[in-house]
């Protein structure tokens, strides 16, 4: 495994940030991952789109920035029409289907899961922020060099304070939608 | 009816940036409710502001408008003024923007007694860069800077601008609009320097971070805790430790800078002859 | 002060549902909605402009009931 | 109504007086219409604020003295925007405490000039002494990419012009122009003509006609890249901020925006190089060694290569009036054709280095420096001609 | 008793944990012994201060907010000549604030270190994206000739291990140093290890024994050029000045002080160059072109060459981790063996300036350069890899 | 018998540089007076002045000294006392660089209350620079930059300071050197942020320009004017409207910053554990 | 306060002939000469200190009159 | 006539500026002439050693700076120790003569000239600042570029209010210090 390029993209406030921090910090615990996470907000601090990534590489990785994304998650349709078509072949894009599906095709080569992200957060776990969870769930799936509990202690560890279960549930909630789809 | 606010509103700016229930946005309204009564040209009025959220303002309102370095508004009203001394300059600043950087420029601008408006929006934090204490964070807050606990004292910035020579110092806050629109109008119509504090909630830097709920609990505390200068007086010492004083505080005639500074130049023309 | 008047929604869409005119209505017209704040009992209105003079982001605005 | 200063000066005459470098900042600045003063004292440059306390207000012009330089510098570009011919002046310590204000005032485009009478550094250094090691600060002391025109006299007849082109400059390219005087300059006396403001080029802004207001874009680029700007008070309602912004001058965020306007920006300097970059040269064409200076030092160059000429050596001489931006092509087609390039300095070695970087190994470039707060003799610049020629 | 920070950080173990850049100058300088902060928030800089804000009170170190960033700068230097290692953050706008202050602490020899963390200029520009633009400033701000450190990390890891470096050389040659990151390393979050005490070399400044209190001379010339540096307190009762002084600290306004002093102070840092000219190379001897950058633009270098090389291309890479200092022999021998040098910048082309300088038109120097605080993908540097090779 | 001055000074950089007259060197005198009857430990007291005459004093005392840049003394004060508060530290500035381009660092180092002794030495003028006016000029009187007489307003710095939270603060003078003394003597006691105003006369750049006469006649002005306290006190509203009122004008006992810096570390190990 | 003292010049080289002791003085016992300050009528002397305390150049000192 | 340079040197106080920006001054009068007047105080703007210097010339003047001076003044005998030999050939030196004698001797083809400036300012003008004005009295002597009206005109312009008289009674004495000498 060269290098894999991770990109959550969503608006200001959906947690897409931390989502990202909590997948490079899950690769604390193997130490022969090398990980590097970075993020652009909008030039305002608040409001905005916002996006994070986060590269694993078993080898050193100088470019920081994803090129083209072996994953992409778009919460927004907005994030999606922009990244939508930076996807590497063999990649994936998942989106949330409360817009994604109709004017969207993904390049050749790459997989597009439509997903209930959002309406799971919300009406499962009860908590639309913990989207952001449901997301990384459904993220692990296509991230077999990072193991599961480690994603799970990494959230635990990340989460605001009395929140680690919901948290904990919105992520296996999204684990599920994708073992159940794919 | 409350004065029309939107002909000194950018409208295609609008909405603003601000967080759901930042006051900063009822005290900007109601500055301008206040500039509305005054009566003053809307096309011979500059608004300058610094940085920080509050600094933000000059890109919603509707007038000659500036947004410059933080801190330094007020040297930069000080230049618009005297080349000018017709126009009607306002400086929109913040509690870190105006108290903690913009310090000296506030207390020598009082001291000339230069007509400048000057507006700061304190919510006391600095908001924009996500909540680092100001010194008008209250002893023993919690701020990103300050975890476990300031241990700064706050000024009194009323009390300081008075003692600096501003001539006209008020205070309002966001929960008590229909007096901050009195303290605007009075303000606005005073020559001479004229500071008016406007005390405002950040529920996102400050008012989560130290537990005080949300915008509502915020203004809810400002409701119990800011009460009327005249009520003030009455109550006892203690009965005051927790309270803060409100309205227009403190008055006075004192002659204007640029107005004697019109005396320089009708000296300097009379020395030539 | 206002005259009896009537609160109305001038820029519905910039309401962030803050709750703050909510907070200072002495009675009960205003209630949120998913992404805005609704007037919900308009004749309860008592055109105090509390909520005017009050909202954060120019929402709101009482008119003169017979303006309508 | 607002006063307007310059109106009296216009009708004086022409006058011949014995004046200090730092008067003479004074005396052409009125010539060129300088209507507001805002600074702080220090020595060397506290005649020039003595000299406009005095002046401007029979003229009805401004002065104000501020707490400080950042105030100064705050208060200058606020007049610039209200509608003055702004200027404050300084030296190394406070030209380093106006950097940040400097960089808004290129942001916003606020015609301006910034007087610096250099004394040596760094911190307080030598207060009485002349140096010229504020060079390279003038390029570069506020921080992030930015435009620059730095003028440098070397007599005080020098400073009279130097002083109305940077106002010229400022006003015609929109942008704070420095004029970087040193102590020797700033406190000489010379006889010299004040020309009256008739025989002299003025320079005013282009100000937008009142039927533009609508739909006003004051940061539009224009054909010469440089926006017209109304004053403040005129009905404009126009929004100016140190952020990156669009033609209208607010921010929008976009990555384009700051490369555009950084873009414009530098192209209202980088296309008018010809006009704005001055220097005099001596060369007769066979020159082996020329002496490149400006300042105060030029005058020890123009000496020096006046004696190895009688002396029959092949020298010829450059002065720079303008140091930035910089005469690269000048130099490297210089640099070209003769052997030896001598640059005289009262510093380490500053434009030194961008000597050599355009001379690009085509000539051999060898520097005399000092940095004691005494100058540069002409004998020492002769010894340097014969050594290399 | 007056608590010392540092004694604690020493028992820890290294650990290994995600970290921005910001939290590695936090990491880092409490690995090398920092001890006290003072600063005032700017974006992209703040998670420096509140980093120091939570850590330091626990090992007995300070934090202090101040009023603004000149504050900040006095503070730190104060709190050196009290003893302590001292360090600031901040950003552009506050970094040109700090200027005037910088220059004193040149003067007076007070090891701190100050952080830059670049984002868009110049004046506000755009506070949240990253930029290289302060690179000059850096070099040139503060008024006066004077000597200057400053490092440029391009990963989190070399972040920790030039702010040690930092606080090292700092301390070896009573300097301020300047760390220039930019926002994108300043807030990349990389997996890295930080280092024990123990495992690393931690320089403490030479201080003067107790007995030398008579006769002391607090500036005195010695062979490495570095006079031994008591804290207050310990009843040397000396003086320090910005003013251009002789050993015993006083000034005498001898012109001859003022040189011997700047040579001093020069001396150094230039009788230092290999201990403190930090780089990294990949270079095999045939190469071609050869891409030199510094800070996290080295990571788009890096990966374009390597992949310049997969496709056949003779290129090779050169990291400045040291840029003032800036690397002139080495640039010189390069440009002497090489056909083109590629310098991407996140800047107008501030360091190219010296590559060209040092290069003597040796080699051809070519620029990429971009200042809309986005930053160069490796493409763009594989390009122009090929179109000079 | 007056206490031995020598001990605390250079010896051989005396004479000082200050002109024939100038009020600098009675007030320094009589300020080495009050550490000397203060009994502080010579060695652990650190002296830092500014740019100006004023500035000029750290070197000719014989303590840790530094001459920093115009106006920030204070920053590098704070810095040095947070580091080691087992220090005294002593800030000399003069109305310029005190209260000029130094104003804000006064009245946030007054904000913290952080134990800085600060010695304003105020002659109404830039003394250095030759006699441009500073924010203590009086009204009227006239200056290098202020030919036609100046138009500003000096600051009350005692009110100033006060009102922004010096927790001692006390108004002496070059003509009553016993009191000035006896302020010291106290200040240096005091802990907490200490403002002594010292007034003193500038012969040269401001009583020449002003034809107040030499330093006698300006010791005669200060005779007149400045008066105690109590005294002051005492006068009807008319009466005050020419004097100064000169002793320890106020003092309180609001606890110290780094004092409080000490709970910060409590508190910061406290939470390790 | 001091006890019956006499004046001295401790350092007379460094008097720059301000006049201010004599203006402080309550009788007569100093002149100012040609470059520095003259005791002239020492037996005058009070020792009130008002000329040790007053001096800018740390000229003058008052000492026990046993002292001598 | 190429350039003319003259130096004159003494202590801080003694007003030794303040004559050289008189005899620059004098010049104006004479539009062929061109002057370059500049000093050095010492480090401290107050007390210490000063210096003016005066160079006329019907030529422009580049370097603005004395090299040797062809009338030297000096009214301290630090002066006349430090600048005493720094005077072209054919040029004079003047000196006070309450120090200069002794142990100075110019340099070859120098003219040397110890005069009573400041005791004649002191006991016949009675202000013994006036000696920088008896100075200049003596200058004038070799000095033919310049009229000796020009240069009272120039005194009384710059000299404070209402000391013009004296001033001038000072720069005729010194006048006649020479002329009744030489
Ligand atoms: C010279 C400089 N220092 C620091 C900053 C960073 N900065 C921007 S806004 C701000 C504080 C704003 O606080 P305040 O004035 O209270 O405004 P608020 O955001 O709370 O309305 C700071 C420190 C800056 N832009 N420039
Ligand atoms: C940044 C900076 N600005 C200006 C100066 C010039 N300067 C030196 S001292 C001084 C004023 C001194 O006045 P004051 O503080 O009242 O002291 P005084 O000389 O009267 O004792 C000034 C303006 C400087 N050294 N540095
Ligand atoms: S951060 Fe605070 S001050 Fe800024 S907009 Fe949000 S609520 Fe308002
Ligand atoms: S106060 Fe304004 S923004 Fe807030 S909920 Fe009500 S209408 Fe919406
Ligand atoms: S005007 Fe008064 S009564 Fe009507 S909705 Fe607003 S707050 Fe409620
Ligand atoms: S100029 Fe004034 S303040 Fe300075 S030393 Fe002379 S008399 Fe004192
Ligand atoms: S007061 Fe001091 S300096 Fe002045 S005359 Fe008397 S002894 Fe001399
Ligand atoms: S001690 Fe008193 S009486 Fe004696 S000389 Fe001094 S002032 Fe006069
Ligand atoms: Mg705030
Ligand atoms: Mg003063």
């Amino acid at each position: 495994m060269k290098r894999k390029e991770i990109r959550l993209s969503g608006a200001g406030g959906q947690g897409m940030i931390l989502a990202g921090i909590i997948l490079a910090e899950s690769s604390l615990f193997d130490p022969e991952l090398y990980v590097v996470q970075t993020q652009s907000y909008g030039p305002e601090s608040r409001g905005g789109a916002t996006r994070a990534e986060v590269i694993v590489s078993r080898e050193p990785i100088d470019y920081p920035k994803v090129v083209k994304a072996d994953i992409l998650v778009c919460l927004t349709a907005e994030s999606l029409n922009k990244y939508g078509q930076e996807v590497a072949a063999g990649g994936v894009v998942i989106a949330d289907d409360s817009f994604a599906g109709e004017d969207y095709s993904p390049p050749e080569g790459v997989e597009f899961y439509s997903l209930p992200i959002i309406a799971k957060a919300r009406d499962e776990i009860g908590l639309e922020v913990t989207a952001n969870m449901v997301a990384l769930g459904a993220v692990d799936h296509f991230l077999p060099e990072i193991d599961s509990d480690c994603l799970e202690q990494a959230i635990e560890k990340r989460v605001p304070e009395g929140t680690e279960e919901k948290n904990l549930a919105a992520f296996r909630t999204g684990q599920q939608l994708l073992s159940a789809r794919v | 009816m409350a004065e029309d606010i939107n002909r000194y509103l950018r409208q295609d700016k609008l909405p603003h940036i601000w967080c759901p229930g930042c006051g900063h946005g009822t005290i900007m309204a109601n500055m301008l409710r206040g500039f509305a009564r005054s009566r003053l040209d809307q096309d011979k009025t500059v608004v300058v502001s610094g940085i920080g959220c509050s600094g933000r303002a000059t890109g919603y309102l509707d007038f000659d408008t500036l947004h410059v370095t933080h801190g330094r508004a007020l040297t930069f009203a000080t230049g618009i003024k005297m080349a000018n001394p017709e126009l009607t300059v306002i400086v929109v600043t913040g509690d870190g923007d105006g108290a903690a950087i913009g310090g000296n420029h506030l207390i020598h601008a009082c001291r000339r007694n230069i007509d400048i408006k000057v507006v700061l929006f304190n919510n006391s934090i600095y908001g924009m860069t996500a909540g680092q204490f100001s010194p008008m964070t209250p002893t023993g807050a919690t701020a990103t800077t300050a975890p476990y606990g300031n241990i700064d004292q706050n000024f009194d910035l009323c009390e300081l601008t008075r003692s600096a020579g501003a001539t006209f110092v008020a205070r309002g806050a966001a929960q008590q609009p229909r007096q901050l629109i009195k303290i605007f109008e009075k303000g606005f119509a005073h020559r001479g320097l004229t500071f008016i504090e406007a005390i405002t909630q950040c529920p996102v830097n400050y008012g989560r971070r130290n537990k005080l709920g949300g915008a509502r609990d915020m203004l809810n505390w400002q409701k119990e805790h800011i009460i009327n200068q005249t009520k003030y007086e009455s109550l006892a010492a203690e009965e005051r430790q927790d309270k803060i004083p409100s309205g227009i505080l403190y008055q006075d005639k004192r002659e204007e800078y640029t107005e004697r500074y019109e005396k320089v130049i009708a000296s300097a023309r009379g020395s030539e002859n | 002060m206002a005259k009896k008047g009537r609160v109305k929604l001038v820029k519905p869409d910039w309401c962030k549902t803050c709750g703050i005119c909510i907070e200072v209505c002495p009675v009960e017209v205003l209630e949120l909605g998913q992404d805005r704040i609704k007037i919900v009992y308009p004749e309860n209105c008592v055109g105090c402009e509390n909520c005017e003079l009050s909202c954060p982001d120019f929402v709101l605005k009482v008119v003169d009931e017979n303006e309508e | 109504m607002k006063n307007k200063a310059g109106d009296k000066i216009k009708e004086n005459q022409a006058r011949i007086m014995l004046l200090q470098g730092d008067e003479a900042v004074v005396e052409g600045g009125l010539v060129a219409g300088a209507s507001f003063f805002a600074g702080y004292p220090i020595t060397p440059a506290s005649e020039i604020a003595e000299g406009f306390a005095e002046k401007l207000p029979a003229l009805g012009g401004k002065f104000i003295q501020m707490e400080d330089e950042i105030a100064s510098m705050g208060c200058v570009i606020g007049a610039s925007l209200a509608g003055e011919k702004a200027i404050t002046a300084t030296s190394g310590p406070g030209f380093s405490l106006k950097q940040e204000n400097l960089g808004l005032g290129i942001m916003v485009e606020a015609p301006c000039v910034v007087v610096n009478v250099q004394r040596v550094g760094p911190s307080t250094g030598l207060p009485t002494s002349p140096s010229q090691g504020d060079v390279m600060q003038a390029r570069w002391g506020t921080h992030g990419d930015h435009p620059i025109i730095a003028l440098s006299p070397s007599t005080v007849k020098e400073t009279i012009d130097l002083t109305i082109k940077s106002f010229n400059m400022a006003e015609k390219y929109r942008i704070p122009v420095i004029l970087l005087l040193d102590e020797i300059v700033g406190h000489m006396r010379e006889k010299v003509r004040i020309p009256s403001a008739a025989e002299v080029e003025i320079v005013e802004r282009k100000r937008p006609r009142p039927e533009d207001r609508e739909e006003f874009n004051p940061y539009q680029e224009t054909e010469d890249h440089i926006p017209p700007m109304p004053d403040y008070g005129q009905g404009f309602r126009y929004h100016s901020t140190g952020l990156f912004h669009d033609k209208t001058g607010f921010p929008r965020g976009k990555s384009e925006d700051a490369r555009l306007l950084m873009d414009r920006l530098m192209a209202k300097i980088d296309e008018n190089l010809d006009d704005i970059i001055l220097l005099e040269d001596d060369l007769k064409g066979d020159e082996e060694v020329v002496v490149l200076s400006y300042g105060s030092t030029a005058r020890s160059a123009i000496s020096a290569v006046t004696r190895a000429r009688q002396e029959g050596l092949k020298a010829g001489w450059v002065k720079l009036m303008t140091v930035w931006p910089f005469a690269e092509d000048y130099v490297a087609r210089l640099a070209d054709r003769v052997k030896e390039i001598v640059v005289p300095e009262l510093n380490r070695g500053q434009l030194i280095g961008e000597v050599e970087r355009a001379a690009c190994g085509q000539a051999g470039i060898s520097g005399i420096h000092r940095y004691d707060g005494t100058i540069i003799p002409p004998d020492e610049i002769l010894d340097k001609i014969k050594e290399v020629s």
